[in-house]
């Protein structure tokens, strides 16, 4: 169904920081499990989601991404105890100051998964790609510098 | 762009086949030229199996020889092999952290199948990050830990038992945790053990009595576990031992007790198809064999009343001040053989489980078959006591089914296939048939002990029936079913129902899942850190697995992994220290403003403000999540080997068009 | 000497831009700034001065200076520096001043090429000043406001036109072509004498001759500046850079940049190792000051401040150097 | 305005300084025909200190450095900015005395109102030792921002125009009274987040780095937008950080000294709401 809109199509390109002790882990698991989903996000791995610093997703924009994703464990599965929770609120926090400036809030898109949610994972990222793809390039720093 | 700076390691690339896992997707050579010609990269090689020992000394000898100062390896997930090829560059005289591992198998050949060039051009961004990213790298020195030399058995089913007698008799210290008042587990339930037929408790009960007499085992029967802290080698786990209300140093288990005791409750053990007293030993070959007052029915312990059990025991065993204890144990290790829990046949509603009497589960009809169960071991249905003229075992009850568990519990073919067999040989009269989708018999003797099976004229048919009905005048059970072999549908009535319940992963092992953050497979058992290589070991170092909690089993698989699990621990505390892996957090005292925003944050109160007015991390309690690298405006705490600069580099690198 | 109606000064402008990039002022947000002038771009005539001051057009903000190319072990160097031809419409002579000060330094031992080819490669077109802005203070220093001399070509507002008089050859060049300027007659310069003298009388006026800083002035102040780069920043005279190499490793294509730097940072003068020669905080404040009223007039001999206000508008400590300078007039 | 006020003010401040009690008055008085933070340390300075509607400086930028004990003049957006500081440790209670002052706006030479202080709604010192003159009456509720109102498209285009004027002067942070860091991260040089001599969207990204940086700590003073020699509307930014952080996490920073930096605490449901509802708003 991508290569519809794949040939010669927009691409997105995503970056993901991955936990990786459940979100990393989710993802290694759609690849044991086979599970198909578009090649847009590339991955980082980080120990926890609360090392994914605000800066790191407004440079991603900055440096051309059109999406950027940030996978944690699922509350209260955090390995780290709270790690998530503080990730939690940084990037509901983020999301809206990007919304204000005018990045479409949907180009940052958290979840958690678990290192059992293959399936999920893939479905995600599918789902973000597609979102992505209707969205259209963000292109940050051209249109800020073409700004005036 | 990047500053202009005078960083220019020497970097080897190493891109891996796999086999054809990565290279039937992935354009290898194509992406080990494009490695080459990223920057500050010397050399870089296609290897078929990276990870082989051919694999690993041409990484060894390139060090050597081209003077490499960074590795990096384009192959499978890091949570494989990183390990391992870390310990190429110590051996190779590199420190370990200078290594950068590529995900291009499970994050891009396995999962982008359908799109070569896509997952080429995804391999080139991911190698170019890491060759960017490992630019940046810095020595790690590693933190050494004295072990503990102790490990911890939680569960004492056959799994447990096994490896905490292996774990002993290596000479090790051993604590055995065990829920139930006596350890034993499923098996000791167990009538007959296929495919030899011989008698569960016969085999099961020396090993028990071999936990009791060995002076290195500890064991902490009727407890549970309630928290985990730690890491590899140095564990401390925190035991709740429930009061058994009887002494087990004065009680002989003479028994006068429960002939006096007034209280009659439902016998768990015979799952509910006998009675017991408020006190009682869970059976006979109990160890430890000590009764013990069940809190909740003893009249004594609810209102204060009765004792009529401590008056007749002469040594004065009974002792109703019993409270509750926790120990805290430290070991350098831990065995999780926390098993399964049966199937709730009431949730599969069409089969009637719990509305009629003569539907009984699989390990119900165990407890049947036992000598020592509630029927002596006769077959009869419980709504009448007679013995069945027919007997339907219906199979994969909650297991191959979408609406319950998507997997194979493995032993439930052949558990039917022995019971059928015990049938046919008690009551010869008795027709048997077992109702399946496909027969299982994969493993030693499984198949000839099927073979034997049809012989002694089981009817077999292939084809569940969707839902039990009873006649309402007869009581019969009557079974309709499509029976896929010959095309046609089957009505059928039946005396009694054995539905071969499936494994589920027991709810006691939940809160040790928690407590260290293992990683559970989709359905819900623990996962093992690979499904082939490490089956025993889980994603936390020093946690092992063993027997059903990792999946459903058989008594011999079981026996294996408990031994192989008392292996695994034993290489750990056998050390006298063991590296661990932190990327602790450090501060720039210079850069800190005293704010002590990273002190809330910290989950572990490693981060401390100074009277210098700075903070200070203590690394031995930073557990490395590195969420006070970006609570701290400044970044003036970093993580190691997860600096800015390095996460920076891999951002720009992946986004490079 | 010419006129122009003020009508047609935008007229001119615009035949200009056939020719040249103009630069001009324009309003943004009620704010004059200096622009490159394009299609749809609204020129006002009606400001004290621009926000930020000229200097952006000699000496951006940054700037590329030049690229280089890495292949294998080699370097390739490109260094690009023709310029377009510019006409710099309606600077002010404080700060026309302000670009002979720069030059001044520019023009030193080290040339500087890439400011000097912008430099020589603009006309500049300046417009006296009839008004004095609320912190301005050109004639202390003598740089407003009128100007003799470092303009092409002066323009002195006469209300519903404006005198043009030609300073060089290449002023009268640039509108000897134009049908828009007509002869000015003689009531017109006395006109803007008139104009430029009463605009003179009402401001103030020291006698520099026995100044010398007043070191005590300027440290009462040091405690309460903030230490942004923002009067360093708008400043027309301040002129320090750094220069950066930058390189993308990808393709192997670097550049050297070169950007503003301000004596307010604390990094500046910073050596390898953290040593800084200057004292802390107040040594960086005693040091800008010193450096426009002490090291410039007997280096270049030529004070560094033009009076043209920016920095006391803009100080969000409210310091003022006019009042350091009365400090050091009055002792 | 308030000649009573700054009669009180000149009666405490020599008080003070007479009986020893503080090395160093902080407050405002007159230079040439600005009214400017001043340092007063005898009593026989204080009648240079006034209080008037051009106070507008926030003194609590300055007691950081200050390494005496301080009595400084403390109108609402002085006074919360000291109570930040305080719960950031930056500053000693014991060294410090409050001059609490209530405010009726500030304005600037033409004598219009700063915009920040036509939009605030803590005129009034929240933490101080002496009162000086009455409180006052408070604005209650909070002016809408008609950015919101702009499509995402036309938000980009604002900033972007906006910051197409910065010339990097930093003045937005150096007048903050709440950036207090060793070294900014917006001039750190390893990782160098924000490339010198960068571009717009390096501008682009100073902003909003400082904004995330601002959540939990911003006292909407206006200093920012008062330093800015290009006048970018950073307030509109700021202020929108406040806004979610009280909406998201419930606290208004430099009211309540028991209040926890909201991105260095947590709240299991009340997180979990807010996630719900966010995702529900993309959608």
């Amino acid at each position: 169904m991508e290569a519809i809109n794949g040939e010669g199509g927009f691409e997105p390109r995503i970056v993901g920081f991955l936990c990786n002790w459940c979100s990393y882990a989710g993802a290694d698991l759609a690849g044991t499990s086979r599970i198909e989903y578009p090649p847009n996000l590339r991955a980082i791995r980080v120990m926890c989601s609360s090392r994914v610093n605000p800066v790191f997703v407004l440079k991603a924009f900055q440096d051309g991404a059109d999406g950027v994703f940030i996978g944690g464990c699922h509350p209260q599965d955090c390995h780290y105890m709270d790690g998530n929770y503080y990730a939690r609120r940084r990037f509901m926090l983020l999301g809206r100051l990007i919304e204000y400036m005018g990045i479409n809030p949907e180009r940052l898109r958290v979840e958690w998964v678990s290192a059992s949610e293959g399936d999920r994972f893939a479905r995600i990222v599918r789902e973000f790609t597609s979102d992505l793809k209707m969205l259209g390039p963000l292109d940050l720093k051209k249109r800020v510098c073409d700004g005036i | 762009m990047g500053l202009v700076k005078k960083r220019h390691p020497r970097i080897g690339v190493y891109v891996c086949h796999c086999g054809q896992n990565i290279s039937s997707v992935v354009n290898v050579s194509d992406l080990r030229k494009y490695a080459e010609s990223l920057p500050n990269v010397v050399l870089a090689r296609e290897n078929k199996y990276t990870c082989s020992d051919l694999g690993q000394s041409t990484i060894a000898k390139d060090i050597k020889k081209h003077n490499l100062e960074r590795v990096v390896v384009a192959s499978c997930s890091p949570r494989l092999h990183e390990i391992a090829f870390r310990e190429v560059l110590d051996s190779s005289g590199l420190n370990p952290y200078l290594f950068e591992m590529v995900n291009i198998r499970e994050q891009c050949s396995w999962v982008h199948q359908k799109d070569k060039n896509k997952a080429t051009e995804k391999a080139k961004d991911l190698v170019r990050a890491a060759v960017a990213r490992s630019t940046l790298l810095e020595p790690v020195e590693m933190i050494k830990k004295d072990v503990t030399k102790a490990v911890m058995v939680i569960g004492g089913g056959i799994a447990g038992i096994t490896s905490a007698l292996y774990l002993a008799r290596a000479g090790i210290k051993t604590y055995l945790v065990e829920k139930e008042a006596s350890i034993g587990g499923h098996m000791a339930k167990l009538d007959k053990t296929y495919p030899t037929l011989d008698c569960s408790l016969c085999i099961l009960s020396p090993k028990m009595v071999d936990v009791k007499n060995e002076p290195n085992i500890e064991l902490l029967s009727y407890s549970d576990v309630v928290n985990v802290e730690g890491y590899v080698g140095n564990f401390t786990v925190r035991v709740r031992r429930n009061p058994r209300y009887v002494d087990p140093d004065k009680c002989i288990s003479c028994g006068l007790c429960a002939q006096v005791c007034p209280v009659k409750v439902v016998d768990e053990f015979n799952q509910g198809m006998s009675d017991r007293k408020a006190i009682h030993l869970p059976f006979p070959q109990a160890v430890p064999n000590t009764y013990l007052i069940d809190k909740l029915n003893c009249l004594h312990l609810k209102s204060g009343a009765c004792g009529l059990c401590a008056s007749k025991c002469d040594n004065n065993a009974i002792d109703f001040s019993q409270k509750e204890e926790f120990l805290d144990i430290d070991v350098g290790s831990i065995v999780i053989a926390t098993g399964f829990e049966l199937f709730d046949a009431k949730r599969k509603k069409e089969y009637g489980y719990g509305r009629f009497d003569n539907v009984l589960t699989n390990l119900d009809f165990e407890r049947l078959l036992s000598a020592d169960g509630p029927t002596r071991g006769k077959i009869i249905k419980p709504s009448d006591g007679k013995k069945p003229s027919s007997i339907a075992f219906i199979q994969c009850v909650g297991s191959r089914d979408a609406n319950f568990n998507n997997y194979c519990s493995t032993i439930c073919c052949m558990t039917s296939l022995k019971h059928a067999m015990q049938v046919r040989e008690k009551n010869p009269q008795t027709e048997v048939y077992i109702y399946f989708n496909d027969i299982r018999t994969s493993g030693k003797d499984l198949e000839e002990f099927y073979k034997r099976g049809r012989e002694r004229g089981i009817y077999f048919i292939r084809g569940l029936p969707p839902e039990i009905f009873r006649d309402p005048t007869t009581g019969k059970l009557i079974l309709r079913s499509e029976d896929l072999n010959l095309d046609h549908i089957i009505k059928k009535e039946f005396d009694m129902v054995v539905l071969a319940a499936g494994l589920e992963p027991s709810s006691s092992a939940e809160r040790i899942v928690k407590k260290l953050y293992l990683n559970q497979s989709p359905d819900g058992f623990i996962m093992e850190a690979h499904p082939k290589l490490r089956p025993i070991d889980t994603n936390i170092a020093g946690v092992y697995i063993a027997g059903c909690a990792q999946f459903p089993k058989g008594i011999p698989e079981v026996v294996a992994q408990g031994g192989a699990a008392a292996m695994a621990s034993t290489e750990i505390v056998l050390k006298d220290e063991i590296p661990i892996e932190e990327t602790t957090a450090f501060v720039d005292e210079e850069k800190c403003s005293g704010c002590g925003i990273c002190v809330n944050v910290c989950p572990y109160e490693a981060i401390k403000l100074t009277d210098k007015g700075v903070v200070e991390i203590n690394e031995i309690l930073c557990k490395g999540c590195g969420s006070c690298a970006v609570a701290c405006p400044s970044s003036a705490i970093q993580q190691t080997h997860f600096l800015d600069s390095q996460i920076k580099a891999q951002i720009r690198a992946l986004l490079v068009s | 000497m010419k006129k122009i109606r003020r009508d047609d000064v935008v007229k001119l402008i615009n035949e200009l831009r056939k020719n040249y990039e103009v630069i001009a002022p324009v309003k943004l947000d009620g704010v004059v700034y200096f622009k490159s002038i394009g299609e749809g771009d609204v020129i006002t005539l009606d400001y004290v001065n621009s926000a930020v001051s000229p200097k952006e057009f000699f000496l951006p903000q940054r700037e590329r200076i030049l690229e280089f190319t890495e292949s294998g072990e080699k370097v390739t160097v490109r260094e690009d520096l023709k310029s377009k031809k510019r006409v710099f419409f309606g600077i002010r002579p404080c700060d026309v001043n302000a670009l002979l000060v720069l030059d001044s330094v520019a023009r030193e031992e080290f040339e500087d090429p890439y400011y000097l080819d912008r430099r020589d490669n603009t006309l500049l077109i300046s417009l006296e000043c009839i008004e004095p802005g609320d912190d301005c203070f050109c004639t202390v220093f003598n740089t407003g406001p009128s100007l003799d001399e470092g303009a092409d070509l002066v323009l002195t507002d006469l209300g519903d036109s404006y005198l043009v008089n030609s300073l060089t050859d290449e002023g009268r060049m640039l509108v000897s072509e134009s049908e828009l300027l007509k002869d000015a007659s003689k009531t017109d310069e006395q006109k803007a004498d008139k104009k430029i003298a009463e605009c003179a009388d009402s401001m103030e006026k020291l006698d520099l001759g026995n100044f010398s800083v007043d070191e005590e002035s300027i440290k009462e102040r040091a405690n309460r500046c903030l230490y942004c780069y923002s009067c360093t920043f708008i400043c027309p005279t301040c002129y320090c850079f750094d220069v950066v190499d930058r390189m993308d490793h990808y393709s192997g294509r670097g550049d050297r940049m070169r950007f503003w730097d301000s004596c307010m940072n604390p990094s500046f003068t910073e050596m390898a190792g953290n040593f800084n020669p200057r004292d802390g905080k107040a040594g960086r404040f005693m040091n800008r000051i010193k450096h426009k009223l002490e090291y410039m007039p007997s280096r270049h001999k030529v004070y560094g401040c033009v009076g043209c206000g920016r920095c006391i508008s803009n100080c969000p400590a409210g310091i003022s150097i006019l009042d350091i300078i009365r400090c050091g007039v009055s002792k | 305005m308030g000649s009573d006020i700054e009669d009180a003010l000149r009666g405490e401040a020599e008080k003070l300084l007479s009986k020893g009690d503080v090395d160093l008055v902080l407050g405002y008085c007159m230079e040439g025909d600005r009214v400017v933070p001043c340092f007063i340390s005898s009593a026989g300075e204080v009648k240079r200190l006034v209080w008037n509607n051009r106070c507008k400086n926030n003194l609590a930028v300055y007691l950081r450095d200050l390494k005496v004990r301080v009595a400084v003049v403390a109108k609402g957006c002085d006074s919360r900015a000291i109570l930040e500081l305080l719960k950031a440790k930056q500053l000693e209670r014991d060294d410090l005395v409050i001059l609490g002052v209530s405010c009726k706006g500030m304005v600037d030479r033409e004598g219009v109102e700063y915009r920040s202080c036509g939009i605030c709604l803590h005129r009034n010192p929240v933490i101080y030792d002496v009162l000086l003159g009455e409180l006052v009456k408070e604005k209650e509720v909070r002016d809408v921002d008609e950015l919101e109102s702009l499509s995402l498209g036309k938000r980009l285009e604002f900033w972007s125009k906006q910051f197409n004027k910065c010339i990097g002067c930093l003045a937005c942070r150096n007048a903050c009274p709440m950036c207090f860091c060793e070294e900014c991260v917006l001039e750190k040089k390893d990782p160098e987040w924000i490339t010198r001599a960068g571009d717009v969207s390096d501008i682009f990204l100073l902003h909003a780095i400082k904004a995330t940086h601002m959540a939990g700590r911003c006292i909407e003073c206006g200093e920012c937008e008062r330093a800015c020699p290009v006048d970018i509307p950073l307030m509109h930014l700021y202020s929108r950080v406040c806004r979610d952080v009280e909406e998201l996490f419930g606290v208004e920073s430099g009211m309540d000294q028991k209040d926890k930096p909201p991105l260095a605490v947590f709240d299991l449901e009340r997180d979990a709401m807010w996630e719900e509802n966010e995702k529900n708003k993309k959608r």
